[in-house]
């Protein structure tokens, strides 16, 4: 379960990325945020798992309050939770195995951590996960060598490995075609479903986002708008959510003409 | 700066330009090169030969030769002062015999340095230890010595005792001890050592396994004084020349002359040339005869004798190729143990 | 500065809007230049013509060297193999050092600013010492002989390889850092797991390329008395034999070739 | 759980290379830690290198304000008008060369045979250069602003012919159909691409030249690299000082402007 | 006029990549040519504008045979026609106005192509092009200092600044967010229809393609499978045209499972 109790979260340079978040997400939900570039979705994802660290408030994951950890708690409840990044977070230079081994380094004894020969077994559960968002077959091959899509899945996999209790996924269909997308998605509802992972998902496409999701979360300018389930979510809504744009744009497009 | 080029050269007879005491219808040249070797502390040799410019301008002048400019170059090394006079870019060098002898395709000697004679003239290493300090003499000659000098190291200590002691050195002693030496056209610094090797050994330097190549003598002198190095070649009256700096620079405490024994003495070497370059555009018989009659009398006068000083040289003569060829044989013969 | 002096020219488009266009600077630029160049020409005494009426005379020693002096070979491989000893171990432990080096000089790794700074500098004035006066220095305090050129290698290859290192570590995709970290690594294993993959290629590659550097600046080294084939190129050259002269060049080359040769494959391999 | 067994065993032997070049490499330094002799170190070595230390701290400040023409200032001078000159000049002769060695310009054994020639030129010492030149300017800092053009080539063709065959192509295609002829597409295509990176490509080197400045000094070819030899042969350390920090400020210095204005050109 | 008369076309290394096409695109249309990965898209455009030469068949823009034009006159007959790419295809080294009066060069004096001092007109008119697509303010901007988007509507100016009738447009949202995709689609729109200017776009997002185009061209596999109205494409045209898809890819992966 994560929880958010006034969360504020302000950027060194005085930006003001979160504003008293109140939030309840429950073990195995499915949950969408959407919002504008900028509203704070990101930050609010990676406060999560203290990749940022929240300003005010408490946020309490797995009945743990993250603000406390310190060092070596933050690493090992890090692993806890898995992360997927819009443009993959790979390193593209070594096979897609050594990619997904990479999870279980934390754990491993130390000259394995120092001269990456992994055991067997953790080879093996690799490669399940591998075989899980069937990509079996391009266990061996380097990373750069994939498409996007499959690229994603490989990203998938080493979270999977990792066999957390919860996902946050940050744009993970930002960069891929439709059909590509649709397999990703359809890849993490199925873990959703299957392995009742908790799921949380930045995404700008608000089609998709409604067709997979079970509930939607709005952010506009550090604020949630909107939270509810997904079937409710009306254009009216949408509006609301991206309403602020447009205006915002014409007046910074008129500053800067004068520059 | 103004003076366009080295060897642009106005040969048209001009006006007398009445300043200074330049005689009538003077040849005029833009500009002199002299070229000189590294033999001594080079920043050392450009401040002291400065008042050589002036000296050879007037005496130049009185011959017949109005010079714009003389511009002194010390080369860091023997070779690029020889192949600068053999191109011709340099018009004057004063080189040693040896490296003379290897760029006479376009250099020619025109005078040879003289300088006192030294108090020790032995063919024995022993008489000079026994016979210190050396000091200078009053009669000129036109050749000196190389001696091999051993060091206030324990290795160098050693081999002087025992050569102090009337024995032989082995080669193997010799070959145990680090040498240091000059650049490979440097006769006193070299090509007079090897010969000495070879006649006494069978030996050349290039057989030993120590062997460092200094670039000027004092750093040759501080390194035996360091210890780096137990032995090293230099000429007769370099202990003479590094007398004050053995226990200024280098920090010793005791004196040169009771630190440092001579080991070995090779056969007298020719001293140093005045040589004038063949293949200058400036050059022809006139200006080498004009060159040779001003060097003469700059080495007699009072205040040429102390600028040439530097080099230990106290006068010149009038030279030819064939003085120098004892040089080329001894060259002939170091070159072939190469 | 420069638009307060030469005020920007004003366009006004058929719609009303104003286009402020700025003075281009490639007059002044032009300018300075051509005076930088103009003085210093006057202080090297730099002069077209005589490149004009003596361009021949740089190939009088060319021509000496050839043919090469091939019985000279055999008198060549020691100091030969001495100076590909003296540039391997240099480059080697140079390389090595340099990894530590460079990682606390980069700014995304090494959180701490005032290591970085003072490893930036470190390595900055590493390089700014010309490698024949640290050679010099060497032969110093290590005596003669081809400790001393080692270590002035190693000092240029520290100096050298440390510099591009961190340079590279800084433009790494930190993306995939960020995902160690997500996945629960400590900040060095994350380097270890998601840095050196990327920078490996590029390391290995430059510090190949600084061992044939070496190789090729060991034949100086020799005339501080740094030991290798650079002590024998010396003593031909006093003796005015070009054409062993030339044998020793030709020997370099062909090695310096091979070594290229060589690394390019690896280099190939690596990319 | 077939497959996944099989891919287990798919994995890609390559272990017995890596593990024969890691003894290869182990083996040739080994080999080459025989190049190592301490035996040499002396305690003098210490007292020099204190020496050298005590230089640097105190510092010839005669010798290092000396504006005349054999005082520091005027010699550094000298040597950045030599490092300036010879850069250019290396670079003009760079430029043909780099075009002539890229393989994506060029018949391949055009540029083999153009590459082979830099490794020659890139394989001769300063040294010889030096006295290549001094038989063609005599000695001075006209002869080193020509060693130094020399002893640039190798590298600024290497990086020229880099810059080369990174161009960005596509350029080319859009203005292809716009209509552009092959000249124009060189001139408004290629020619903005290479210019900054060469640019830059030479300060780099113009930073480098002013260090290998001091092999110039071995041929009497001008600069502050002769003096300061001497003076280190001469043990004259305060004079050591003097010139060392002249020369390390001024490299910085030049290296501090000179990353600023690459990244500039490189980055915008 | 764009017309195909039974065009095909195929690589030097044997790939088939136009296959018997037919097609007819009147002066001021906006059309969306969608279609899978390799199936003839950008090689349907290309052949447009003679960037790459058909194999059989005959193609007629604006009543010009394409296939008889002969060195100067392909490059007059480009002018004509401007072309956008997915990659912007810029020279990231200079500002922006001077990649817009590169349009310019072909019909410059050649005293000013070799200085690239340009007119006070051209820079006018490569003004008032960089006004229309609302970045005059960076007309003195790096390149290389802009966003995509921003990219893309420089590519586009320079594309008006040409004047031509038609436009060809590869993929020219494909690496833009949703935002800055909709600024550029409503800029090629505006275009289109102000401006009377014939749009071929290649295009992956489905949605946008039937948002903004009249008329959808299915292609695959070389071949055209669906021609007519935005309003007129349903689901199973859409199927029909990716349809290929996911047979293909489930072939393709067995094998490679059991290489
Ligand atoms: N590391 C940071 N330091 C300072 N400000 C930041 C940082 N990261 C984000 N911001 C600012 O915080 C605000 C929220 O950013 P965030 O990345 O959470 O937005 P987002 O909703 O994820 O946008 P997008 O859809 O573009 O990813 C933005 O104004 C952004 O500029
Ligand atoms: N220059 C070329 N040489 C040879 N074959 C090519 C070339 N360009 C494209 N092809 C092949 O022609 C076919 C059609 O390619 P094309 O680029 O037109 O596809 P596309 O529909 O644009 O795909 P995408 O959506 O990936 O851009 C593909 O099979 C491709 O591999
Ligand atoms: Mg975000
Ligand atoms: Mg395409």
């Amino acid at each position: 379960m994560i929880e958010f109790i006034d969360v504020h979260k302000t950027y060194t340079n005085e930006v003001k990325a979160l504003h008293a978040i109140n939030l309840k997400i429950e073990q195995g939900e499915f949950v969408a945020i959407i919002g504008l570039s900028g509203a704070g979705k990101s930050t609010l994802l990676r406060c999560i798992n203290r990749m940022h660290d929240i300003t005010k408030g408490k946020l309490i994951v797995n009945n743990i309050d993250v603000a406390t950890l310190k060092g070596k708690e933050i690493r090992r409840f890090r692993r806890k939770i898995g992360m997927i990044f819009q443009s993959f977070n790979l390193v593209t230079r070594t096979t897609v195995l050594k990619n997904v081994l990479v999870s279980f380094v934390p754990d491993a004894p130390l000259w394995r951590k120092w001269t990456g020969v992994f055991s067997k077994q953790h080879k093996f559960q690799a490669l399940t996960a591998l075989d899980k968002v069937g990509i079996l077959d391009k266990a061996y091959v380097r990373v750069d060598q994939l498409s996007g899509g499959q690229q994603q899945r490989v990203s998938l996999a080493r979270t999977l490995a990792q066999h957390p209790d919860i996902i946050l996924a940050d744009e993970p269909i930002a960069s891929l075609d439709p059909v590509t997308s649709k397999q990703v998605m359809d890849d993490l509802k199925d873990i959703n479903q299957n392995m009742e992972m908790t799921i949380l998902m930045n995404i700008h496409h608000v089609e998709v986002a409604l067709e997979y999701a079970d509930r939607i979360i709005g952010v506009r300018k550090g604020e949630i708008v909107y939270d509810g389930k997904a079937a409710d979510v009306t254009q009216d809504i949408l509006d609301d959510i991206y309403g602020g744009k447009r205006e915002d744009m014409e007046t910074i497009e008129q500053e800067e003409a004068y520059v | 700066q103004e003076s366009s080029g080295n060897n642009s050269v106005d040969t048209s007879k001009t006006e007398a330009t009445g300043e200074n005491d330049s005689g009538e219808g003077n040849i005029e040249i833009d500009e002199l090169s002299i070229g000189f070797v590294p033999s001594r502390d080079p920043d050392e040799i450009i401040t002291a030969t400065e008042p050589l410019k002036n000296l050879l301008t007037e005496e130049l002048a009185s011959l017949g030769y109005d010079v714009g400019n003389i511009d002194i170059t010390v080369g860091t090394n023997y070779e690029a002062v020889g192949e600068a006079l053999s191109a011709g870019t340099t018009d004057v060098g004063l080189i040693p015999g040896g490296t003379y002898v290897l760029y006479d395709d376009g250099a020619e000697v025109a005078l040879t340095a003289t300088r006192a004679g030294l108090s020790n003239d032995s063919d024995a290493a022993k008489d000079w230890n026994e016979n210190k300090p050396t000091e200078p003499r009053d009669d000129q000659v036109t050749y000196y010595r190389a001696l091999l000098i051993a060091g206030p190291s324990e290795k160098g200590q050693a081999l002087a005792d025992k050569v102090n002691n009337g024995e032989e050195l082995t080669f193997d002693e010799l070959n145990e001890a680090s040498w240091s030496v000059m650049s490979s056209s440097s006769p006193a610094g070299y090509i007079y050592p090897a010969l000495w090797l070879q006649e006494n050994y069978n030996k050349t330097i290039t057989d030993l396994d120590q062997v460092v190549q200094a670039d000027s003598y004092g750093s040759a002198f501080a390194r035996l004084a360091a210890g780096q190095t137990d032995i090293l070649v230099t000429y007769a009256d370099a202990r003479r020349d590094n007398e004050q700096s053995w226990t200024d620079d280098f920090g010793r405490d005791a004196s040169i002359w009771d630190e440092t024994n001579v080991i070995g003495v090779t056969p007298g070497i020719y001293n140093d040339t005045v040589s004038v370059s063949k293949n200058s555009d400036i050059m022809d018989d006139d200006l080498k005869s004009a060159i040779q009659e001003a060097f003469i009398n700059i080495g007699e006068s009072e205040e040429g004798k102390e600028v040439i000083s530097i080099y230990s040289h106290e006068g010149y003569q009038k030279a030819q190729d064939s003085d120098y060829d004892h040089e080329r044989e001894a060259q002939k013969i170091v070159q072939s143990l190469n | 500065m420069y638009d307060k002096i030469f005020r920007p020219k004003k366009m006004v488009l058929p719609n009303g809007k104003i286009v402020l266009e700025k003075r281009s600077k490639t007059p002044l630029i032009l300018l300075v230049l051509i005076i930088s160049i103009y003085y210093s020409i006057q202080l090297t005494n730099f002069e077209i013509s005589i490149i004009k009426d003596r361009w021949n005379e740089f190939f009088v020693i060319v021509w000496e060297m050839l043919p090469p002096n091939w019985q000279y070979t055999s008198k060549l491989w020691e100091a030969l193999l001495d100076t590909i000893k003296m540039s391997l171990l240099g480059s080697g432990i140079g390389a090595l050092a340099a990894i530590p080096v460079a990682m606390l000089a980069s700014v995304n790794i090494m959180t701490n600013k005032v290591i970085a700074i003072a490893s930036k500098v470190l390595l900055s004035l590493l390089r700014t010492l010309p490698t024949l006066v640290s050679a010099l220095i060497a032969t110093f305090i290590f005596g003669l002989g081809t400790t001393a050129g080692t270590v002035a290698i190693f000092l240029f290859t520290l100096a050298y390889v440390g510099k591009l290192l961190y340079e590279q570590i800084e433009n790494v995709d930190m993306d995939a850092f960020e995902a160690m970290e997500a996945i629960g690594m400590t900040r060095i294993q994350a380097f270890r797991y998601a840095v050196i993959p990327q920078i490996l290629p590029n390391y290995l590659s430059t510090s190949l390329f600084c061992f044939e550097g070496n190789v090729r600046y060991a034949a100086i080294l020799g005339y501080v008395g740094a030991g290798g084939i650079g002590l024998i190129l010396n003593e031909n050259l006093g003796w005015r034999d070009y054409s062993s002269v030339g044998m020793i060049l030709l020997l370099l080359v062909v090695t310096v070739f091979l070594i290229e040769t060589v690394s390019e494959h690896f280099r190939k391999k690596l990319m | 759980m077939m497959t996944l067994e099989k891919q287990l065993h798919n994995a890609p032997k390559n272990n017995r290379y890596l593990l024969m070049v890691t003894v290869i490499i182990l083996l040739l330094f080994t080999w080459s830690i025989t190049a190592l002799n301490f035996n040499n170190i002396e305690q003098s070595g210490m007292v020099i290198a204190s020496n050298l230390v005590k230089g640097l701290l105190n510092p010839d400040l005669d010798l290092l304000f000396d504006f005349t023409s054999s005082g520091i200032m005027y010699l550094l001078m000298e040597t950045i008008a030599i490092a300036f000159l010879g850069t250019i000049i290396g670079s003009i002769l760079a430029i043909p060369l780099a075009f002539l060695s890229a393989s994506s310009i060029v018949p391949s054994l055009v540029a083999y045979i153009i590459r082979l020639l830099l490794i020659v030129v890139r394989t001769v010492p300063a040294l010889v250069y030096g006295l290549m030149l001094i038989r063609v300017t005599g000695p001075g800092p006209f002869a080193g602003v020509l060693t130094i053009a020399f002893v640039s080539i190798g590298m600024l063709s290497k990086l020229f012919v880099d810059a080369i065959e990174d161009l960005d192509t596509d350029v080319l295609e859009s203005m292809a159909s716009l209509g552009c002829s092959t000249m124009e597409k060189i001139r408004y295509g290629i020619i903005p691409q290479l210019f900054s990176m060469f640019l830059s490509i030479m300060i780099y080197r113009f930073d480098m030249n002013l260090r290998e400045a001091s092999v110039l000094g071995l041929v009497g070819a001008g600069g502050i690299g002769a003096p300061l030899i001497f003076a280190m042969n001469g043990y004259r350390w305060t004079e050591v000082g003097s010139i060392l920090i002249g020369l390390v400020l001024l490299i910085l210095i030049v290296e501090l402007f000179s990353n600023r204005l690459r990244s500039k050109l490189v980055r915008g």
